[in-house]
């Protein structure tokens, strides 16, 4: 059914309706009621009828409740002032995208453990790139992609290319934690249940937020130490510094992998060596690491490199490094080939050569899991068969620089 | 596309006439334009999802027109910016970013105004009128950009015009152009 | 000289001052101010002193004055919700770009009259591309680039693909108008000495503003006519049609060449019809239209294309028509030839290739002008020398969608 | 190269235990880095408007450092990525967009912070300290993206860290990133 809005036939003359033969649709169509009485006031009157066609059966869609296919593109655009996240999935060997989610500058992106709502910090300013500063949590359904909360915080975020774990929920989804970094290091306590900021934690010189069950997380510090951080509803903190754990020229990454859920840490060097623990709230129990290259490799210049180099699935039990032959100081440059080596024993299970430079990985933590591969280069996402590596779809245009994956925990 | 040049005469004189203050023609002895309702809509033969099954969802944005050939439809992939339907499209296809032909992305609004052109169909040889809708209240979606100006007519004929913003009436007026839906509204016998 | 902010050396130990050796010149500048006193609180205190150095001789840029040659290349990014304005200039047969400007979405920019500051019209969201919206004029210093007023005004502007005159200066910067679509038409009056808005002018169903001395301006109505409309400080007006001065059927392209100094209207149609009008406060003068393309050329297809295809140098009485060999209605693609014909008599004069598909021209005002050339494909600026056509220079990286030239008017 | 290692080497400890409050290591025992005045600094052998003469102004975005080779760097030309100063610069180079090698271009904002990286010039075989800075309270600018990561450091050693956003104390604390300006702070012997 059709209908014309006469709303827009004033002024001097009207819509006259003496219309004869062929026209006898347009009048019956005519004849009907305004297409959109409440919005009738925003669409210009000087529009023709033609202007303002009511169409039936137009909707909005809505996304497939999220699963373990689910997963978030973000493109900060570098260092742009506003972002997008691709709402995604890779269900049936397929790439579906099923929306956009706005964010600001250097947005932290973030997964609720049931997968029903997804959680982007924004920070914005008045004056495009300049005034006054408005930094805010957003949490948006995972199906509808509107907003159903928005809560302000202090203009605290500290505001780097994508850390994955700057910001982060606790393991039940009812806080949130954000870092500060000026004008001193602070973890920021926003409580998701009451929409509210809490305070600012005081912790020392560290970096990246590891949640752990009954509100504790981690952070790792610059003596190579990690920090655990026990916090109560007011912000109050217990914390203490476990051993060093890493030595001072093995540099780690900036985006290591890790699961709310499992507290399991998995933490690449600039030359390959895995560093791992799991967290929870009775400490840190180092694993031991991993070489993941062997000798004869190294020589041949196999190094991990790329945005986010690593990937876990747990039930596996498996590591996925973003891996190539490469010169010294290039741990930030895309990679080819992605390895796979036992969580455990370090044994490489197999190498998946993605045929792309690839700045970014992730995998689905299903029975049968989904390599998921970004590309700044390509502006594209490509997904594999985690298991055989097999080519499975790719799809392009995905903004100007879609540099983080994020994948549901569970 | 026989069809096509004498509708595009019949609508754009209705345009200018309907909605003008001052206007020197009359709207009755011009208007030859015929609009079919939606029961005669033709189904697309079209199945985007399938199409997705391919394993390579590129964005075709390059298939728009071009200064030497113009406008070539098919009618084939409906992601595409040579699909028939987008004769006069500026911005990027919903299609591409979560939306259909006919549903805008979760989370956008729908405006209910449009501009509108008549877009010959290549796999039944007929002509329908369009009437773009705008999803608004986000950026721009990246994917499959498409500038079309089939039949597209200057600012001063807004109706026709695919510059403008399209989000008059939109939810809580957001004039902020997300990305564009190409609904058929009739015949253009 | 150099010089290390020792505030950040506090903490547990401090920077210790037994240094020896090669050392000692580390040690005197350690030993010297904090580099920037001012700035102290906001530089994060857990930075080492490497991350603070004081370095002498640092400065913020400033352009030369505006000249003749000086140009705005605005990239509205398409429909991005923020804009960048390129401010450049092209004397001495070279292209230099002296800053960015930023700006909202769909942004107008206007040069004053004296050049002395350029004007931005900008639309912003506070939820990035929702929420509450913002409309607001920025004049900006041609030198500094800094804001120099900040005025509020209704969320009026009508947003679409960039149209140079949907916003405009008075002939002599008293004021600004600005147009509104929706819910009706309307044009907003700006007091730019006061700095506040008047009030928004009801007008009939008419597009584009073409300010003329003595507080007019016309405008170009549905029907075909001009509407002229005097207006006082409080926004009162008075307003009368011209006669309809073009045929339905002849289309005229979104962005005419006018000059606010000389009121001088240069406005082809799709086919390359050229209207001209002489505008004042004491009404319009239409002057004969030119046919720019012999009938032999219009047979092998010549017509104009682009986005802002019309430019004129007044004082040689020459209009600069961007035209190639196109099929119909591809009346907003690029063409590669700008087409030079006396703006009396319609004559050609001479024809440029400039070998690209250029989108946009626009045409330096003084004695030896330069032909400026857009190119959305390339993301480019070219230059030529506008009497002779060759090539001068070239500059790439504008942005994402560089759309619009804005020359000085003299 | 040659002192470019162990170069490397001494600065990153400087850098991990001036600021650590939990610090293992002595800061006295492991600096051997030497920083000279600026009355040593070369004279630059380029003129950068002299460049602009030849007619093309393209960026050289491209010559960053690759995978296979690394850095690789060149003393001809400062608004190509490969320029030496520029070794480790994440983002845009202001010489590109109205700024200088140690200028903001107008309009922008200076920031009293920086992160520090050496960088070996191949004009005159030394190595020395590059303190870079960015301009601040613009959007990005659009010309010569430049992504070098030579000596660059995990976020946790920031001073050594090129992904933070550097404007740290720059005027009304815009934390928006706009250019990067490579001043030398003094030659590393």
């Amino acid at each position: 059914m059709i209908t014309l809005n006469n709303q827009t036939t004033n002024g001097q003359r009207g819509l006259k309706t003496r219309l004869a033969g062929k026209l006898a649709i347009a009048a019956l169509l005519v004849a009907t009621q305004p297409a959109f009485a409440e919005a009738q006031k925003a669409v210009p009157k000087q529009l023709a009828t033609v202007g303002s066609l009511k169409i039936d059966n137009l909707t909005i869609s809505k996304a497939p409740p999220s699963d373990a296919k689910r997963f978030y593109l973000v493109d900060p655009g570098h260092f742009n002032m506003t972002s997008q996240t691709f709402v995604m999935d890779a269900n049936n060997s397929k790439l579906q995208i099923h929306g956009i989610i706005d964010g600001g500058k250097l947005p932290h992106v973030m997964t609720s453990s049931t997968g029903k709502f997804v959680g982007i910090a924004n920070t914005t300013y008045d004056r495009i790139a300049h005034g006054k500063r408005d930094d805010y949590v957003r949490l948006h359904d995972a199906q509808t992609l509107e907003p159903v909360a928005d809560i302000d915080i202090p203009e605290i975020r500290f505001l780097t290319g994508l850390i994955e774990r700057l910001s982060a929920f606790s393991t039940d989804d009812k806080f949130m934690l954000v870092q500060q970094f000026s004008p001193s290091s602070g973890v920021g306590l926003v409580d998701l249940e009451q929409k509210k900021y809490v305070k600012t934690m005081e912790v020392p010189d560290c970096y990246h937020i590891f949640p752990a069950a009954k509100q504790n997380f981690f952070m790792h510090c610059r003596d190579g130490s990690l920090l655990q951080v026990a916090y109560d509803d007011q912000g109050n903190t217990k914390q203490k510094n476990t051993k060093v754990f890493h030595a001072e020229n093995e540099y780690l990454h900036n985006n290591p992998y890790y699961s709310n859920s499992a507290g399991r840490l998995v933490w690449p060097t600039y030359e390959g060596k895995i560093f791992q623990a799991k967290l929870s709230d009775s400490g840190a129990e180092f694993l031991k690491p991993i070489e993941i290259f062997s000798d004869k490799e190294k020589k041949e210049k196999w190094a991990p490199g790329g945005w986010q180099p690593v990937a876990m699935h747990k039930e596996r039990n498996e590591i996925y490094l973003l891996a190539d032959k490469r010169a010294k100081w290039t741990h930030k440059t895309a990679s080819r080939y992605v390895v796979v080596a036992d969580a455990t024993t370090g044994k490489r299970l197999r190498r998946i050569d993605m045929k792309h430079n690839i700045d970014s990985i992730a995998v689905t933590q299903d029975k049968n899991p989904t390599l998921i591969a970004a590309s700044l280069e390509h502006k594209s996402v490509y997904t594999f068969d985690a298991l055989n590596g097999k080519p499975l779809a790719s799809m392009d245009e995905m903004g100007k620089a879609p540099q983080m994956i994020v994948t549901m925990d569970k | 596309m026989k069809d096509n040049k004498r509708f595009d005469s019949t609508i754009e004189k209705l345009a200018r006439t309907t909605a003008n203050y001052t206007g020197r023609r009359s709207f009755i002895g011009k208007v030859g334009m015929f609009l079919a309702g939606s029961a005669l809509l033709p189904l697309l033969p079209v199945d985007r999802r399938a199409r997705l099954g391919l394993g390579e969802a590129q964005a075709a944005s390059v298939n728009s027109m071009t200064r030497e050939r113009g406008w070539v439809p098919q009618d084939k992939d409906p992601q595409a910016c040579d699909y028939w339907r987008h004769c006069s499209i500026d911005g990027q296809i919903c299609d591409c970013s979560g939306g259909s032909l006919t549903s805008c992305p979760p989370g956008s609004s729908l405006s209910p105004s449009s501009w509108v052109a008549s877009c010959f169909n290549p796999g039944d040889g007929q002509t329908y009128l369009i009437a773009y809708r705008d999803c608004c209240g986000k950026q721009t979606a990246t994917r499959c950009g498409c500038f079309n100006t089939h039949g597209e007519l200057p600012v001063y004929r807004p109706e026709f015009n695919n510059d403008i913003v399209w989000c008059f009436g939109a939810e809580n007026d957001d004039m902020t152009y997300h990305c564009t839906i190409s609904p058929v509204v009739g015949k253009a016998s």
